[in-house]
């Protein structure tokens, strides 16, 4: 079994986006799976800081400190794309208009509870930026980590013991090792890294998988 | 490619269903979407609920929709008026339920279904007939009625210019509810004086992002002129 | 005594909007407060559909019927003025940012409260447009009214019989006899029509006056 | 004539007292108006409460105001970034008060407070640290929190070009929180590269109406280029 790169586990997250689809990218790994949309497809991404039609990193030399996304990264602005103001930069996520919102995690529960913007740690300081209002907002919420912490602990759990970002709020999980939909019976199964069997994605995860092939 | 345009008057208005919640723009005629509004006449959806500013003036336009009877229910805050004898005699005849609401709480409620709020508190209309049975409350000394938002399955508007990505830029006074109602609606139709290549519009002046708008009608500048 | 008439009743109004301010003049009578705002001053007119910088009506063949004022009548746009939808401009009136409206009346009672958009009877048909919003978000409420109705009754009452538009709203009150400052301890009299004494309007008022230089 | 537009940068941000609670425009550095930061700095106000989207970034503007010390509390949604080292070592050390705000919540809040709204039902951040003994409310079957505006006495924020009515215009995303905040404090002062002629900002493409502005400073273009 090897486990994906965060280039592979962002391509497999591009696959699932639509032609059409209205998508915001998480800072942090979200932000590679726009390296990997087919160029085929018409995709519309939506940056919280004002900007829908978001278009690739400018080339070295180009950059405009006024045109940038929610990481604070260069960016540039497709044709057909427009800025807005902050009230209807939220409006729009927070209104149920954006079809999928890709985000970092650090703990997502059985139950589709999120934890990804605080450690909890009391001396850590914390920072929420747009991360509640897009787990709450976006018709479909994926999130993207490792299966394990560095220290090999799931982060895949049956509660979160990290802060909150949401409750029940995820829609689908992309880890190195696999992707699960949350559904109201659980964690099912989409999909699993070649070369690893299920009862063995069950023995690393945290908490029980549903087999839908069982 | 994401192609939002669509090829006649019928088509924008497919599918609406009987018992549909349709909010109109418009403020009087002054962007009114009246080939849209005749569309749906000819589809011939029944029992509407109907979501404007007015009732309707003169024959045309809205007050040609009322007259079909295929509306059951409006909401809006200034149905009277000097050529509203459609809205009038229907009313008269309770034909057709009225929700009367103040014109901020309309536009209010509106922007609030868009962006996803769950109720609001606003000091309008505190203390009199159309705030009768709403929950009030006292914050910091000033007293606040309860509203909340108001959706709808399908909204007809009118713009300027789209593109094929469902952006729009108004006319003038004609922008009034339009912006708001594409936000509130599960399905915007918008027509517009012409549909322009995509990127022609300045994107420092697009007014409704595509992301509000799902199907585009390009009905000629005619339209813009017409009384 | 010579009543006012309402071309006069417009000119008395105008005559208290100062330079720089943010004026919304209400439909009717109200109105025609915009044909006698002093040339040398510069005073931006707000129309609650969403235009700010309103001029007066075109010359006839140059209407446009994507620009009128709340009336639906067509007006024009000053260099300057700008469009907003809806929400924007109805956020401008409830926030608190336009600094004088104007508005008829049917009714102001003693302490400030307005009625102005029912009659109230069985088979009327009711309009409120915005109105109720005017009434509470402006900083200053003017009511511009005749002191009587055509029965003679005084609309400057104790307690409004008709529905409501706003309880203690209102700043001043401009009839064609009179105008009248509503104030913590009752209606104080800022000044009366040519020919007409403190008793003579007490007498013709429904509610006791306060007479500032008694 | 009405005339918003300011000689200084010390006129501008005179006034200000101590104790005022101040707006700052910009995500980042994209919007954030250097100069009026530098002049307020020069100003010398203290016990301040800030207002913006972060805490600083390197060691110039907001993050050279929070150095004087001047600022007793900070109300934002992202304040910890890779160069945030000025806020970092004073919140550690309990010289800065912090309320962290969700970025949706700070928007609307700012909003609301501009629109006369008196509180309103949100569900971002329900179930959350960050909505701990706040008031909540299932509407329709979802959870929502009771949030509160946020009105400020002073805004300062950048924008492109500006006329002598305070109407504006921003460039790209360094708009982002400037036309809300613009709403929301008593008195708003902007910086733009350029004051231009009354006309000259095409009416359907102003963003910030003129009513929401008292101060307008040119700073010139430089100011856009620098980093």
């Amino acid at each position: 079994m090897k486990r994906l790169t965060r280039e592979q586990m962002a391509q497999r997250v591009a696959r699932d986006i639509p032609e059409g689809a209205y998508v915001n990218l998480g800072i942090g790994l979200p932000t590679l799976v726009a390296n990997h949309l087919p160029a085929g497809r018409e995709i519309l991404l939506h940056s919280e800081n004002g900007v829908l039609g978001m278009g690739p990193a400018p080339p070295a030399g180009a950059e405009d400190p006024d045109l940038i996304n929610a990481g604070k990264q260069p960016v540039t602005l497709r044709d057909g794309g427009c800025y807005f103001h902050h009230a209807d930069s939220f409006a729009m996520m927070r209104g149920g208009h954006l079809d999928i919102c890709v985000l970092g995690g650090f703990q997502v529960s059985v139950t589709g509870d999120l934890a990804n913007w605080h450690t909890g740690e009391p001396d850590a300081i914390p920072a929420v930026g747009g991360a509640m209002d897009l787990a709450i907002g976006a018709k479909q919420v994926f999130v993207m980590m490792e299966h394990h912490t560095k220290q090999g602990v799931s982060k895949i759990v049956g509660r979160c013991s990290y802060p909150l970002t949401g409750i029940a709020c995820v829609s689908r999980i992309y880890t190195d090792l696999a992707v699960l939909d949350v559904t109201p019976h659980g964690l099912s199964v989409v999909d699993i890294v070649d070369g690893l069997s299920f009862d063995e994605l069950q023995r690393l995860s945290g908490v029980p998988l549903i087999n839908p092939r069982a | 490619m994401i192609d939002k345009t669509v090829a006649s008057a019928a088509a924008a208005v497919a599918g609406i269903p009987d018992g549909a919640t349709v909010m109109i723009g418009g403020f009087g005629t002054a962007g009114q979407p009246a080939e849209l509004i005749d569309a749906l006449i000819a589809q011939g959806a029944r029992d509407l609920t109907i979501v404007n500013n007015n009732a309707g003036n003169g024959d045309t336009g809205l007050a040609a929709l009322l007259k079909t009877g295929r509306v059951r229910r409006i909401v809006c805050s200034f149905p009277r008026q000097a050529d509203s004898q459609v809205f009038d005699a229907l009313y008269r005849s309770g034909a057709l339920e009225l929700e009367l609401v103040p014109q901020g709480n309309l536009a209010e409620r509106i922007r609030a279904a868009g962006a996803g709020i769950g109720a609001f508190y606003t000091p309008t209309g505190y203390g009199t007939a159309l705030a009768e049975g709403k929950e009030t409350r006292l914050i910091d000394g000033r007293a606040y009625v309860l509203e909340y938002p108001l959706r709808a399955d399908y909204a007809l508007i009118k713009a300027r210019l789209g593109d094929r990505w469902g952006n729009l830029v108004y006319r003038k006074t004609a922008r009034n509810f339009g912006p708001i109602m594409a936000t509130a609606a599960t399905c915007t139709i918008a027509q517009v004086d012409a549909v322009v290549p995509l990127g022609e519009l300045d994107p420092e002046a697009v007014v409704t992002p595509g992301i509000f708008v799902q199907r585009v009608l390009a009905v000629g500048p005619a339209a813009q002129a017409a009384p």
